[in-house]
């Protein structure tokens, strides 16, 4: 398949999947239909997207025909291959999901559509080679958030909402100015063209820390880093499990993505200055994230907070800046896509059957529902590192790069992180499935079919999990290369500037 | 072994089906596993006699350098046969100890995976491979101790052990790191069989104190013993396995494995043997005070793995056989006591000695047992643990450090061993009195028959040691100790020795002991306000204390108030920018702005006094209406400016939408109520001080930029090709509809989720109750 | 102007800071709006403004006559603008909905998704 | 607000405004304006209109396309039916009650569909480079001239489809929200 088709339809498939939803407005099943067709479809064009990077180095197409630095172009690479492909993945799995679980007011309002054009949002920042289109995509992405924290209008929702919206307004318009800076100061958007730019001998080179600061801002508040990342316990455990499980599993590490990209492509010339910054802010990020998480009586509020210390690890990786430590975070990336995305499903299946998210109203889920509690820990142990599942090999890649880099202090954290996660992963497990069955708790538990068919989608990522984990290395291999690709920027820049 | 390993893994998760199937009998199927794999074991027995060693390897991932590799020597053999047996005959048991419960086949599913992972463990020769194992059995130690889970004690327990473990096992895998950077070897095989010794290198040191860390815990040393007195909530069947037998020598195994790579350094020996020392002596002490014969069970244990440590850390050949010959005797003897405790508990439903006696009669064979293995434990003369005493007190007393201590801490805990020995068998069978204890039911032969081979075990090896255990012991002994040639000769009768004089004392000591153990156990109640102090109560202090202190930050961090958000936010922001200013310090051109103040237009000056004051005057109002128009009035304004500097399209577009928003704003809030009235409070000031600082920031942000700005290539080619190319006279348009066309599908997108969103956000009703 | 924009600008940005850090919920919106403004203007004036000239090609030429506005961050800041309205219209309606649930324009009311 | 005059003027104007806008997205290419405006523009119409006369009013006015229909006569032929029915349609006689009202609404709570419209509109302008071998949104151009327009092509199209999703969301929100 040439580039022009593969690059253009992770856009257009969801956008046109969209529009069809909104022609059928009224009939959710045929809704319903053209959705799975649309997941299906994405899976098999990520699969191809992945194999023909391989096989033929980065993909470019100009979009309109225009050359490089004045049209758009987009790019994919193995990063970014791997990222559509686990997203595609995530999606297929809380498509099913919220087919099954999500109420049908919701879907009625329009949860399907939003549902894809988040995807498009996702594919487009993932693909852009364009700075300004990159934020364009970000606030696709972002309205798509918006409407669907906001679906349903329930209080925590309409207040979680509210609170995504202003921090996420800010970060977008630091962006925006950001992006004006950079346009002043070097007279390009195009991110290969800014590149060779920063390399050269530009009189503004040494300015590029101006434009550094806004992006690391704007970028580091959409990926939740430390002082920043407020509003996602805020507004993450609000929405219903078929909305958040995608939002939490894929949205925040978008931000990283846009960060890795960002640093290896144009502030890799002033990574040395930013690298103290990025090393602190990561430490911190892990910490505070783990800590409020162990703060937490709440199974979804839990995870929540256990997404901000894992966007620490990603974090480590970028500011080490090794080889080894960046493909640790690519690889954590992909593990993380797909293991919070399982635990939310897996919290939403909970739910589904004693309608409650508390840890103290929870309880003997393991008694009762042997499966489920199996399902839970593999995706909670992953999450924790234990070897062999995917979150081990993460960490070691992120521990041994820090390690060789000599960042022993991070390294620590890093691994007292890891316990900590281990003990609120296991927090949960004791209360909610251990634990007996609190005695005045009343609720009757839902023992339908549709309770048992939604183990489907948890077992269908729980596949990908496994197979993440004992069978790493190809997928190790591939971040490896990636990496690699992202340190070599020069092949990036050629490849969308002169072939 | 990757068969032997994935069968286990089928046979582990078949195993609730099978219970299923076949109700107790489940541990048919269950028990030959372990015992097959023993005799598979077996078969390599012959070639590791010769000397040699096996070496697996399945590539696993050889981009990070794990591989599958395994390597069976004397050392992994000795513990692989140990394992299995063990395993085979607590298989057994366990049907019979839990014979009633329902979640059986849950049990033998962590129970196999377990032993599946201690084999792992024991013969992996790559590090990180090792340490999967390691991790595994953690996991698994941590869902059997609480496999009880309805009930508190075994939740936090098994809490307390994964958490003590867990902390271990990660500072192993940093040891691990460090060494493979450090050596550049991935296995075992490499490092040994490199000659330089990497004592020299930085990484040597954290290595190893984080290496003693991962065994520390696992081993249960002193300070991290507590966990394993609480295991024992765990069922009977996975204490004598896991927490007597095989897990808690998994520190001890890789102390071995790793003595002949850092056996020359001082702290090795130093650090083992003052650890070890203190354990031991603090495991035989507490066994004293206790009545509870798991618990009594579980510090002798302790005071075992101690001793263990402390012959590591002596390091001398005749130091290392002992430890081995100790660990086989103290598996059997110890693993006997805990399945006959096990089944004293099952049939008469208490497990406290000052309530049990006189049981022989009723439960002849378990009395048996113990009996066996209680004498093997006290050193007497036909049992295998005679030998072991014996050859731990010829190392203690050729000791090369503390000689003394070694020998006084080595004595002293064998004399404790033979008063607990006396406890745990006269004390609980034999005692004659006139009220035994009743027995609720007789154990069945599955309670009875494992700890009877077992204790039987314990004496067939002390009479014919050559025949059994020598061989393989001397091949576990050549695996670890450096090079030179070992030839292990175990015999009962060395004549007239002083160790044979040591073990006479001991016994007669021991004895004496527990005639004055009431004495003794009184006593003890004074030493209570140690226990404040003890690690156990550091653990907990440390435990509670983090949660409180996460729940304090939690609480000033992530207060749920916006504003805090948003000034962390914009402080955030404005000291990066503040730094990267005064670090790069960009000249401005100020000099040339002076001339621009002194010729500025009239109606430029009009404009800005009007938006400011439009903006001051927006700042001190009250009415909404009023707000909505002075908005309104900036926002034209900026049209304003936007035409003023030749962009016709970017002031339509704003006049258009601030018309909009404004028709926005009276269709949405003008109507509302007007609520409370409310004022900045007190923080006015503060907030002020932000909002000037983030206007600054931005100001000098903007001054610094115009300074820079250069030209852009983009400019000149989108002036070149927008008529000759794409056939339009306006750039702009132009510029939106075909040279990024793209930004402009997004743009557009964007409106269309907004115009849902509002939609669904008005019209959608909330709906009752929670949903998932 | 050139001079006086920037400074404009940062007051702009001042205002809205102050607004949002305002306990009133449509001061917020308020406040959000003119962030939205402040932000237009910034990449307007480091986008190389100039006076005169604007963007279009004059009929009968092939190229536009210099000096001409830089086209390019007036199509960004169109794109923007739209972007930003769109944004801004989901707020208001939030803000109005929470205005409605939770009966109260007091800010501080809405810290009960952090409750622990 | 709704003042006679107002509301007069106001009826008078949004054809006015709505011709306007049109043309603002035709010469866009060439002169100030596009689609953006163009759309705003128009969609400013329909909301001053439903601000004067209500939702319902502007519904009626605009997107409500009633058709009279009645069941043939005996005698008639099947042309005189419908040259009857068209001439029943057009020319209204409003004290005659129709037999049977077969209402269209055309956008009435469906600015949805006028946006998806616009998308789809949009992205199969893009698709048409992609047909021709060339990458989305290669732009594909006619040879004739049009005098007001200038050249036809797939970006005057893409306009239009921006034009039209303006004009639906706008719709749509003011719809929304002034029936809230």
């Amino acid at each position: 398949m040439s580039a022009n088709y593969l690059l253009i339809t992770p856009l257009m498939l969801p956008l046109l999947g969209a529009i069809t939803c909104v022609f059928l407005w009224r009939h959710v099943n045929l809704q319903t239909i053209v959705v799975a067709c649309v997941q299906l479809i994405f899976i098999g064009i990520t699969g191809l997207m992945l194999r023909q990077v391989l096989t033929e180095g980065i993909q470019v197409t100009h979009i309109g025909g225009w050359p490089a630095p004045y049209g758009i172009a987009l790019v994919a690479d193995i990063l970014t291959a791997l990222l559509l492909l686990t997203t595609s993945i995530a999606g297929l799995a809380v498509f099913m999901f919220s087919h099954i679980a999500l109420d049908k007011s919701r879907k009625r309002f329009g949860y399907f559509p939003l549902f894809l054009l988040l995807q498009m949002g996702v594919s487009g920042v993932c693909l852009t080679g364009d700075i300004f289109n990159l934020y364009v995509w970000f606030e696709v992405l972002l309205i798509c958030c918006f409407a669907l924290i906001a679906l349903g209008s329930k209080k925590s929702q309409l207040e979680g909402a509210l609170k995504y919206v202003t921090i996420n307004f800010i970060a977008s318009g630091l962006l925006l100015t950001g992006i004006g800076v950079m346009y002043a100061l070097y007279g390009a958007l195009n991110m290969a063209e800014l590149a060779q730019i920063v390399r050269s001998s530009h009189a503004n080179v040494k300015l590029l820390a101006l434009p550094g600061v806004f992006f690391l801002t704007g970028f580091g508040i959409k990926a939740a880093i430390f002082p920043l990342f407020f509003w996602l316990p805020a507004s993450y455990h609000a929405p219903p499990i078929g909305i958040s499980a995608f939002i939490a599993g894929i949205i925040s590490k978008i931000g990283i993505y846009t960060l890795l990209r960002l640093y290896s492509l144009i502030f890799s010339v002033e990574i040395n200055s930013a690298q103290p910054l990025l090393l602190i802010l990561s430490g911190l990020t892990m910490a505070i994230g783990v800590i409020g998480a162990a703060a937490q009586m709440d199974f979804r509020k839990i995870l929540s907070f256990h997404i901000i210390s894992q966007i620490g690890y990603m974090l480590m990786g970028l500011a080490i800046y090794t080889p080894l430590a960046i493909a640790g975070s690519i690889f954590f990336v992909i593990h993380n896509m797909l293991v919070k995305t399982n635990l939310f499903l897996v919290s939403g299946v909970v739910a589904h059957r004693y309608r409650s998210f508390s840890l103290v109203r929870l309880g003997g889920v393991y008694l009762m529902h042997p499966t489920l509690s199996f399902l839970f820990l593999i995706s909670a142990l992953s999450l924790a590192g234990l070897p062999p599942l995917s979150g081990f090999w993460g960490k070691l890649m992120l521990a041994k790069g820090g390690l060789e880099a000599g960042n022993y202090i991070l390294v620590g954290t890093s691994l007292g992180v890891s316990l900590i996660t281990l003990l609120s992963m296991t927090k949960i497990w004791n209360e909610v499935f251990w634990k007996p069955r609190p005695k005045r708790i009343k609720n009757s538990v839902r023992e339908t079919m549709s309770a048992y068919t939604l183990y489907f989608p948890v077992f269908f990522l729980l596949a990908f999990i496994l197979v993440l984990g004992f069978f790493a290395q190809p997928v190790i291999e591939l971040s490896q290369r990636s990496a690699d690709q992202l340190l070599h920027s020069e092949t990036y820049i050629k490849a969308v500037l002169y072939d | 072994m990757l068969v032997v390993l994935v069968l286990c893994l089928l046979f582990a998760f078949f195993a609730p089906r099978l219970y299923r199937l076949l109700g107790r009998y489940v541990a048919i199927p269950m028990a030959i596993l372990p015992f097959g794999i023993f005799v598979y074991l077996l078969s390599f027995f012959p070639e590791v006699l010769r000397g040699s060693y096996i070496i697996q390897l399945y590539k696993w991932v050889p981009a990070l350098g794990i591989n599958l590799q395994f390597r069976l020597d004397g050392l992994s053999l000795l513990f692989g046969l140990l394992i299995t047996f063990f395993g085979g005959l607590i298989m057994v048991y366990a049907a019979g100890y839990l014979k009633d419960n329902p979640l059986l086949g849950r049990f033998y599913l962590y129970l196999t995976l377990f032993m599946a992972a201690m084999l792992g463990m024991v013969t992996s020769d790559n590090l990180f491979c090792l340490f999967l194992f390691w991790e595994i059995t953690s996991i698994t130690s941590y869902l059997l101790i609480g496999f009880d889970n309805k009930n508190v004690k075994a939740r936090s327990s098994a809490w307390q052990a994964l958490l003590v473990t867990g902390m271990g096992g990660l500072a192993l895998m940093a040891s691990f790191i460090l060494i493979n950077l450090a050596t550049g070897s991935y296995t075992f095989t490499e490092l040994l069989a490199q000659n330089t010794s990497f004592s020299g290198h930085s990484y040597f040191a954290p290595a190893l104190i984080l290496l003693f860390l991962g065994c520390f815990t696992k081993s249960a040393q002193f300070p991290f013993h507590f966990w394993l007195p609480n295991a024992m909530a765990a069922p009977t069947p996975v204490s004598a396995y896991l927490h007597s037998a095989t897990m808690v020598k998994a520190g001890i195994y890789l102390l071995a494995r790793m003595s002949p790579v850092f056996a020359g350094a001082d702290a090795w020996g130093y650090t083992l043997v003052v650890i070890g020392g203190c354990t031991a002596l603090l495991g035989a002490f507490l066994a004293l005070q206790h009545t509870d014969m798991k618990a009594i069970l579980a510090y002798t244990t302790i005071s075992a793995l101690g001793q263990m440590v402390m012959m590591l850390g002596l390091g001398t050949t005749v130091a290392l056989k002992a430890m081995l010959v100790f660990l086989l005797a103290h598996a059997l003897y110890k693993g006997t006591m805990f399945l006959a405790a096990g089944a004293v508990d099952h049939c008469t439903g208490t497990r406290d000695i000052t309530r049990l006696n006189g049981l022989a009669r009723l439960m002849p064979v378990t009395a048996l047992a113990a009996t066996l293995a209680a004498l093997s434990m006290a050193g007497l003369m036909p049992f295998f643990g005679f030998i072991g005493k014996e050859l731990l007190y010829e190392a203690a007393l050729s000791s090369k450090i503390y000689v003394w201590l070694v020998f006084g801490l080595t004595f002293l805990t064998g004399i404790v061993y033979v008063a607990v020995a006396v406890v745990l068998s006269f004390g609980i069978f034999w005692n004659k009195v006139k009220h035994p204890t009743k027995l609720e039911h007789a154990p069945g032969y599955m309670l009875y028959l494992p700890p009877f081979i077992l204790g039987f075990l314990g004496v067939a090896f002390g009479l014919a040691p050559k025949i059994a255990v020598t061989p393989i012991l001397e091949r576990a002994v050549q695996s670890i100790s450096r090079g030179e040639l070992v030839e292990l000769e175990l015999a009962l009768w060395h004549g007239f020795t002083k160790e044979l004089g040591l073990s006479v004392l001991t016994i007669i000591l021991g004895l004496l002991l527990y005639k004055a153990l009431k004495f003794v156990q009184s006593r003890y109640a004074i030493l209570n306000p140690v226990y404040n102090l003890g690690p156990e109560r550091l653990y907990h202090k440390a435990f509670d204390g983090f949660l409180v202190f996460a729940k304090k930050l939690t609480m000033v961090l992530q207060n749920g108030n916006l504003r805090r958000y948003i000034i962390y936010l914009i402080l955030f922001f404005s000291a990066l920018m503040f730094y990267v200013l005064w670090h790069d310090t960009p000249h401005i051109l100020f000099a040339s702005r002076v001339v621009i103040i002194q010729e500025l237009p009239f109606h430029d000056v009009v404009i800005f006094v009007l938006v400011s004051s439009a903006l001051f005057y927006l700042l001190g109002t009250r009415s909404r209406l009023t707000s909505i128009v002075v908005m309104g009035l900036v926002g034209y304004s900026a049209a304003l400016i936007y035409i003023m500097f030749g962009a016709p399209d970017v002031a339509a577009t704003q006049f258009l939408i601030e018309t909009l928003t404004v028709v926005i704003f009276v269709l949405l809030l003008h109507k509302l109520p007007a609520f409370i009235y409310l004022s900045h409070q007190f923080k006015k000031y503060n907030y002020i001080a932000i909002s000037i600082l983030f206007g600054t920031v931005m100001t000098y942000t903007m001054l610094v930029v115009q300074d820079h700005t250069i030209e852009s290539e983009l400019k000149t080619y989108y002036g070149q090709t927008s008529l000759l190319e794409a056939h339009g006279r306006n750039i702009v348009n132009v510029i939106l509809v075909d040279f990024r066309a793209l930004d402009t599908l997004g743009e557009i997108t964007v409106l269309a989720v907004a115009a849902l969103g509002v939609f669904a956000l008005l019209r959608m009703q909330p709906e009752k109750g929670e949903k998932p | 102007m050139e001079i006086l924009l920037p400074v404009l600008t940062g007051i702009l940005f001042s205002v809205s800071i102050y607004f949002i850090l305002h306990r009133h919920l449509f001061k917020l919106i308020l406040g959000l709006i003119l962030f939205g403004l402040a932000t237009n203007l910034f990449l307007f004036v480091v986008g190389g403004m100039k006076r005169g000239g604007i963007a279009i090609i004059a009929q009968g030429n092939e190229v536009p006559v210099e000096p001409y506005s830089d086209p390019v961050p007036q199509a960004l800041l169109l794109t923007a603008i739209v972007i930003g309205f769109g944004i801004q219209a989901f707020a208001i309606v939030l803000i109005r909905r929470v205005y409605q649930t939770f009966r109260s324009n007091n800010m501080d009311n809405l810290n009960n998704n952090e409750k622990i | 607000m709704r003042t006679l005059i107002f509301a007069t003027a106001i009826r008078i104007l949004t054809p006015v405004f709505l011709v306007f806008s049109i043309y603002i997205l035709l010469r866009g290419h060439n002169h100030p304006g596009g689609g953006f405006i163009g759309g705003l523009i128009g969609s400013i119409a329909f909301v001053f209109h439903t601000l004067a006369h209500g939702t319902k009013q502007t519904n009626k006015s605009y997107f409500n396309l009633t058709f009279y229909k009645f069941d043939k006569k005996p005698d008639h032929g099947k042309f005189r039916h419908a040259l009857r029915l068209l001439r029943k349609n057009i020319v209204r006689n409003k004290n005659e009650k129709p037999v049977f009202i077969w209402n269209y609404y055309l956008l009435r709570l469906r600015p949805t569909y006028l946006m998806a419209t616009g998308l789809l509109v949009a992205v199969f302008s893009g698709s048409v480079g992609l047909f021709t071998g060339k990458p989305f949104m290669a732009a594909y151009w006619l040879n004739a001239k049009i005098p007001l327009i200038g050249s036809l092509g797939t970006p005057l199209l893409f306009d239009t489809g921006v034009y039209l999703l303006v004009l639906g969301m706008v719709l749509k929100m003011v719809f929304t929200m002034s029936k809230d």
